[in-house]
């Protein structure tokens, strides 16, 4: 009978697809963090437990470590909400300029780190503007405040990770019918308790997940503490891997590094399945089977003074490091007053004289826009294929594709070299592009994969099954029914790829090789030489580009939203 | 296929981290001489590039054939480990018996002190000394590079500890004028130059480019003796192109590469190359003994002490 | 306790006109009815009053404040104007369970937790859920979700409810008892009810008032017996109870004896209801409800032959279609007596509601 | 063109079990409404025939295939099943517009394009949505998406349709011409339906049989005169139409007339509908529909005196709330006669479905 048939064929199916998709995970993402199992447990070519004994044994590792997870948690706790809140302003209320603070928001998702890092330094350093200006203001002969040591720190890494939350939440906002909000309302609930009881909870698939991303971001950052936390004495766990490889030359840094890699992963691992734990139930269909209307909610007296806020803090946080940036680029030398004659274009033209510079612009915007939709696309199918149980232990594939995010970029780096020097069956992609491109793979998978479950979760089941019982097939409702409705995870994922693909630092420069630098990788060197101004106009020139992208993206994007719009067309 | 003039031929590549437009502009120069050569460049800081070389070699291979950066322990290492090539160039004989390291596995190519720079903007007082950074005025303004990241900061450890002038208790003051201990060189002379930093420890030909570029940046040799960063060059054992390799850092040791290292602000070696202008001459600086034994045997406690004692451990 | 004014209210969506000059004023503790055809504006005007967006013109007052008013710019945010809302779309908070969706609006009001835990039981009790507080939403049937959403505004006692066809999708056992339950909180509290429903006996049943709208205006507003016996226009004539329709032309008028000349040349004589009065030889459709004609075996001078075509058994009552000389036809009788397919009998019309043509 | 066979059919929730036992067979063709209080499993029930988890116990056959067994472990997805389905909640997509909407079923059969506009036109058209193909559901009134969900299901063809509660939000005209158009495709395509509603006129309307559940259990199934005129249990009797029930011991019986002695010691002389047989002595419910008892100006023997306590006006007819010795009693009269509270009346039984009560 063709139903039993088809029944088995699906237990097959099942064990087939299952081989398949470990067999990738484990080529792709397993074997190169076993070379760091490996590696941590190694001693003189022997297995051996005395780098982790000695980890634990040194005093100063479990500081780091608990720095580590202190700056993680108060990172986390402040730039979500943060995110969550300026979301929900710019999407679901009558706030002033919204789709301009929509976009603003994102800016500083925009530039390089650690040229981010040095324009805080330019900013609130102790020669920083904002000091500086402070002290002529109060005729101090000190600066007032510094931003070395914990609090800088944290603050840094707030404005560097909520965009990660606030890409994920404002768009799964989108998809949050009104009625759920406006049945609070007239229950007597106050805007800020909606946003409390209502949004946050239902959007709790988004929330959690772009904390998980948040917090993994930052325990796994070195840039920004590097920078401003070991002038302050505050170390971190990053801070440490970098002192074993980098510093002591004794045979076993490499070792105690991978360790105190393993450690990250560990508390990654946490992470994952606390945010696991948290968004168990189906409890946050947000798209559901009856379209409510998506009328935006009205901030009333709040409005302006809202508006004020969120300009203010605009101001500060995305054209603060802009500006800083910019005026470096136009400085003749750092160090110079600001003074008409001391301004100049040189250093932009000096720029778009180096052949390097272009090279690595077209490297790197490959690779951005190969990388993120090949993820994306795989992201999908595999949180389809774990949400069907078409897999067996289907529970391990989040955990095995956030493993490598979670440990510093180096050494990442480090085991993609270990892993692929050598030719696997066959082909070489050492001292190609490709190296990168499948590092990158491997290391932002987490992104799509984390988003696109969120919003999955936050789909009505009946939609499919409406879909299945017209008779389309498992592929046919995915991209039929599933695959738009997913527009909002699907669309943050790949932007959160996106950008780290363009500018990432850490990872690439490992595993460039000549001819493949990246933008990272050759904005890093020309800060090397002490050309600060031109590394100043390479970052103007970087988010220039990603600016018109994002508005050419924007603008798409828009055109969908305004059609949307004209038609009221909105999920809830 | 074509060939130079001297028979050599095909492609090398460098592992540096000597600035990349400084190396671009002596391979352009070495590639223009010999005809038929390409050298890759391959540019890194150096934490990154140790790293980067560690794990090749641990995995048995790596395309590096010439490597050129300040970390001497590691080349003394690779010496001992025979992973460095003996070679003869003929130029050496134009320079100074002490620059051939390793009886000619590696060789100097110019010459870098770790000195005191400073923001003349922030700075009037004359500096000349170790101890001007343990000046009050400069409390917390003060820069060093961490020995976590920079070779000649720890080069600089193994110096100063070595001096009996200066010793642990000189870092002890200096901690306690709370200075901002973090990143490479680089960082600390872009720091100073842009006010961040008073003044600081970096490397001269550093301060010497930000002068250039016009930043208010002034420096000294250090009375007590400035920090010399050996920068060895070498050829590994394992190249497969040995001759192109060995005319590479023979190119760098011959008039024509010293005289490009000095248009960038190098102290050349070749003695037949004049200073730069306004640089004193290698045997007018005072510098301080390094004690690269002691480093050897005790460099992680070394760096551990140094890291409690600036509360970075 | 207060009462709805609402004038000359207008919401347009893009160009579409979804409520258009709504003009009505309900009494502080009166329960007031929309009656009208899917589509016609209802829940707009709910969602008008609730304040959930700003009207595109008119104003609207709740108590003796203006909660909405477009010249003067006012708006009163949902959330102050202390009314209780049940949503067509249920609205039900999937994140909590349904002890916690329905305390929600005491929780707002800080109402201790003794009080909270026995309101929301009581509540829950006359929903027929309690046991199922520790559930959530989405492991609930439709119906008990419904009734999740009419407790959450049954709960707080409100100055007004605003009720968005609440029992929709309960069985007509609960649907009675809910209505009854509704009726008697409301007397009890004296609360004002605009109540939402598409089940005409229930409207009957409940309102003291009952609105008739029609593309986002009002058709008609009375009393429901006024409104079923005496329909102002053809609308509201068709649209309340189950009706025929004939067209034709007043050939004949005595008092209210009205005799209609159909199209087919058929003669039907008519007893016309009070409220309308025509003109002899004007064209006028007639509308007579199944429950105002009447078969008998035999014939006399006010009836007309039929055909009995199919009976439809309705529990408490027949519905037989007939043919006639003037096209197909539908009587409601009781029970009693019963035709079959095929017999001849005769139809007399008790009343019937006549309105000119307009054209 | 399939008929459905369940057979101990079994759905369990957790610890809840929602469907207990159900075993029924749909004749190709016929037409099949399940009434049931709610929360009693009917939506579970269609669920489970559509495919789309796996049943806890029994089996399901549609046409002459399994299409689920829970002992041979066989589970057809619901694609193979070719079945239509109206889901309670809707479940229209929201990123696409009515027209495309209604065309998905359409579009996956590889319909010619010009096949598909005429069909999806025509059924629109009949859903009274033409000139809202571009609008998307978010713009649609909740009637208007429940349309969407109805064309959807019958643009398609299948081999039997499951209806959830197709019509809940729609006004009653509407409502009728939809059931009337449903039985119409019904009868033309000979289509097998399963429909789940809580109007109990509109089951009878239109079902061949009805099944009444209750707590996830059959209670009865029949056909809808039957169901009405001779319910099997008290569930049954009370459940279908309005009625009033009566607690006592039969003190006698003759024939047909039965006399129930109630707590209170008033004697309640009663016709017992030939379903029902009780004996004398035993402790018995009478269940008495509002339309089974008549009032009257003067008494006889077979009446007992009470008193108008208030009269609703129900458009057709009139529903009055009377005292009487043996507690309140509504009585269902049609609108000619009216009488006003305190009026003394007479009420006299013509039917009633009395059983022995179980203990
Ligand atoms: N956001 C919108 N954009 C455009 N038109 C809309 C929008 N919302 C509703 N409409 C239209 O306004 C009209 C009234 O909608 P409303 O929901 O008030 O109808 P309703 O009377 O509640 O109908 P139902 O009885 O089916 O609920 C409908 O025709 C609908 O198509
Ligand atoms: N996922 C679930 N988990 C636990 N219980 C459930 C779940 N889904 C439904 N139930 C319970 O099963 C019972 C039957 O649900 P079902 O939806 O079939 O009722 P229904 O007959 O359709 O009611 P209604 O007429 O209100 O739609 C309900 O009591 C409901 O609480
Ligand atoms: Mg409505
Ligand atoms: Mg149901």
């Amino acid at each position: 009978m063709y139903l039993k048939s088809s029944f088995l064929s699906r237990d097959s199916r099942k064990i087939g697809i299952t081989v398949l998709v470990y067999g990738v995970l484990l080529i792709l993402f397993i074997y190169p963090i076993l070379h760091l199992v490996t590696a941590a447990f190694t001693r003189d070519g022997a297995f051996s437990c005395g780098n982790m004994l000695e980890i634990v044994g040194n005093e100063s590792n479990l500081r780091a470590l608990k720095n580590s997870l202190v700056l993680g948690i108060a990172v986390t706790a402040i730039a979500v909400p943060l995110a969550l809140v300026f979301s929900w302003l710019v999407v679901r209320t009558d706030l002033h300029a919204r789709r301009f603070f929509r976009t603003a928001l994102v800016v500083p998702f925009f530039i390089p780190p650690f040229i981010m890092a040095f324009a805080w330094t330019r900013l609130l350093g102790n020669a920083g503007y904002v000091n500086v200006f402070l002290q002529n203001l109060f005729q101090l002969d000190s600066p007032l405040f510094s931003i070395y040591g914990a609090g800088g720190v944290i603050l840094v890494s707030v404005i560097y990770t909520y965009p990660y939350s606030f890409i994920v939440l404002s768009r799964s906002i989108e998809n949050m019918g009104a009625h759920l909000e406006e049945a609070a309302l007239i229950s007597g609930a106050g805007k800020g308790r909606v946003l409390r009881d209502i949004v946050l909870p239902v959007l709790l698939p988004s929330v959690a997940s772009s904390a998980m991303i948040v917090f993994v971001t930052t325990i796994s950052m070195f840039g920004i503490p590097a920078l401003l936390g070991t002038p302050g004495r505050f170390i971190v766990v990053t801070t440490r891997i970098y002192g074993y490889i980098g510093g002591f030359r004794d045979p076993n840094g490499i070792g105690i590094a991978t360790g105190l890699s393993l450690l990250l992963l560990v508390i990654a691992g946490m992470a994952q399945s606390v945010q696991a734990l948290m968004t168990r139930f189906d409890r946050y269909s947000t798209i559901t089977g009856k379209s409510a209307p998506m009328e935006p909610v009205r901030l009333g007296p709040f409005r302006l003074p809202l508006t004020i806020l969120v300009a203010l803090f605009v101001l500060m946080v995305v054209f603060g490091p802009l500006a800083a940036i910019l005026v470096t680029s136009l400085t003749r030398a750092l160090g110079l007053p600001l003074s008409p004659e001391n301004m100049t274009l040189a250093h932009y033209r000096t720029l778009a004289g180096m052949g390097l510079v272009q090279r690595s612009f077209r490297n790197s915007l490959g690779l951005a826009v190969i990388v993120p939709s090949l993820i994306t696309l795989a992201a999908v199918l595999l949180v389809y294929l774990r949400r069907n149980k078409r897999v067996y232990g289907h529970q391990f594939i989040d955990h095995i594709v956030s493993l490598p995010y979670a440990v510093p970029g180096i050494v990442i780096g480090v085991a993609m070299i270990l892993s692929w020097i050598h030719p696997v069956l066959g082909v070489s992609i050492y001292n190609t592009i490709w190296i990168l491109a499948l590092a990158y793979i491997v290391r932002f998978m987490i992104f799509p994969m984390r988003t696109i479950d969120a919003s999955w979760k936050q789909i009505d089941s009946s939609l499919e099954e409406a879909a299945r019982i017209s008779g389309r097939k498992n592929f046919g409702v995915l991209r039929d029914i599933s695959m738009p409705l997913l527009r909002s995870g699907i669309s943050s994922g790949w932007l959160l790829a996106f950008m780290p693909a363009l500018t990432e630092l850490t990872l690439s420069i490992l595993l460039y090789s000549p001819g493949n630098e990246t933008i990272g990788v050759t904005a890093f060197n020309v800060m090397e030489e002490g050309l600060v101004p031109v590394a100043g106009a390479y970052a103007m020139a970087i988010v220039m580009i990603v600016l018109i992208l994002q508005m050419l993206h924007g603008r798409f994007f828009e055109m969908n939203r305004m059609n949307k719009n004209r038609k009221k067309r909105n999920y809830g | 296929k074509e060939e130079s003039s001297n028979g050599i031929s095909g492609t090398i590549t460098l592992y540096t981290s000597e600035t990349l437009t400084d190396v671009q502009s002596y391979v352009d120069q070495f590639e223009l001489l010999n005809p038929g050569t390409k050298v890759e460049i391959f540019r890194l800081g150096t934490t990154e590039l140790t790293a980067r070389l560690m794990t090749e070699l641990q995995a048995g291979e790596t395309p590096a054939d010439v490597i050129w950066f300040a970390d001497m322990a590691l080349f003394e290492q690779f010496a001992q480990d025979g992973r460095l090539l003996k070679i003869q160039p003929a130029e050496a004989a134009n320079i100074p018996e002490s620059f051939v390291y390793f009886d000619g596995m590696a060789y100097e190519l110019r010459l870098i002190y770790q000195i005191i720079a400073y923001n003349t903007n922030l700075v009037t007082e004359k500096i000349d000394s170790w101890f001007d950074l343990t000046d009050e005025r400069y409390k917390g303004k003060v820069g060093s590079a961490s020995p976590f990241v920079s070779g000649a900061t720890v080069t600089q450890v193994a110096s100063v500890i070595n001096d009996d002038r200066l010793g642990w208790d000189f870092y002890k003051k200096l901690a306690a004028n709370n200075p901002v201990v973090s990143g490479g060189n680089g960082g600390i002379a872009r720091g100073i130059a842009s006010g961040e930093y008073a003044i600081g420890l970096t490397i001269d030909f550093m301060a010497r480019a930000q002068q250039e570029q016009g930043s208010p940046v002034g420096y000294c040799y250090q009375k007590e003796g400035a920090v010399y960063v050996p920068t060895p060059a070498g050829v590994m054992a394992a190249t497969d192109n040995p001759e192109l390799s060995t005319a590479f850092i023979n190119y760098l040791m011959s008039v024509p590469g010293q005289l490009q290292l000095q248009a960038n602000g190098y102290m050349p070696v070749n003695k037949n190359v004049a200073l730069p202008k306004g640089v004193p001459s290698a045997a007018d600086i005072p510098v301080l003994e390094t004690d690269w034994k002691n480093l050897a045997e005790n460099r992680e406690s070394i760096l551990n002490e140094y890291a409690k004692i600036f509360g970075i451990d | 306790m207060a009462e709805i004014a609402i004038s000359h209210l207008r919401k347009i969506y893009g160009t579409f006109t979804a409520v258009d000059d709504f003009t009505l004023n309900i009494a502080d503790g009166e329960f007031v009815s929309i009656l009208g055809p899917s589509g016609c504006g209802k829940t707009t005007l709910l969602r008008s009053i609730a304040g959930f967006f700003s009207v595109s013109s008119g104003e609207i007052r709740i108590g003796n404040a203006f909660a909405a008013s477009s010249e003067s710019r006012i708006h009163v945010p949902p959330e102050e104007r202390n009314l209780g809302m049940v949503f067509q779309s249920y609205a039900v908070w999937p994140h909590m369970n349904v002890f916690d969706n329905v305390a929600y609006p005491l929780r707002i009001r800080k109402e201790p937790a003794a009080a909270l835990r026995e309101k929301v039981g009581s509540v829950l009790d006359l929903l027929k859920l309690t046991g199922s507080e520790e559930k959530y939403p989405s492991m609930m049937s439709g119906g008990q979700q419904q009734r999740i959403a009419l407790g959450r505004a049954l709960v707080m006692n409100p100055d007004a409810l605003l009720l968005d066809e609440p029992l929709s999708n309960l069985d007509s056992k609960l649907r009675e008892q809910m209505r009854f339950e509704l009726k008697e909180i409301q007397r009890k509290l004296k609360l004002t009810i605009l109540y939402v429903t598409h089940d005409q006996e229930e409207a009957m049943a409940v309102s003291d008032r009952i609105v008739l709208m029609n593309e986002g205006r009002i058709r008609q507003v009375d009393n429901p017996r006024d409104l079923y016996c005496r329909p102002k226009n053809l609308f509201s004539a068709c649209f309340l109870g189950r009706s025929n329709k004939i067209n034709g032309i007043v050939s004949a008028v005595s008092g209210n004896r009205v005799s209609l000349t159909t199209s087919f040349g058929a003669e039907v004589p008519l007893l016309a209801a009070q409220s309308s009065a025509p003109e002899e030889g004007v064209s006028a459709t007639a509308v007579i409800r199944y429950e105002n004609a009447e078969l008998s075996a035999l014939g006399s001078d006010d009836t007309v032959p039929a055909c009995v075509v199919v009976g439809t058994y309705l529990g408490c009552y027949f519905l037989y279609e007939v043919e006639t000389s003037f096209g197909e036809f539908v009587v409601h009788t009781d029970s009693s007596v019963t035709y079959h397919p095929g017999d001849e009998v005769f139809l007399r019309f008790t009343e019937a509601f006549i309105f000119k043509d307009e054209d």
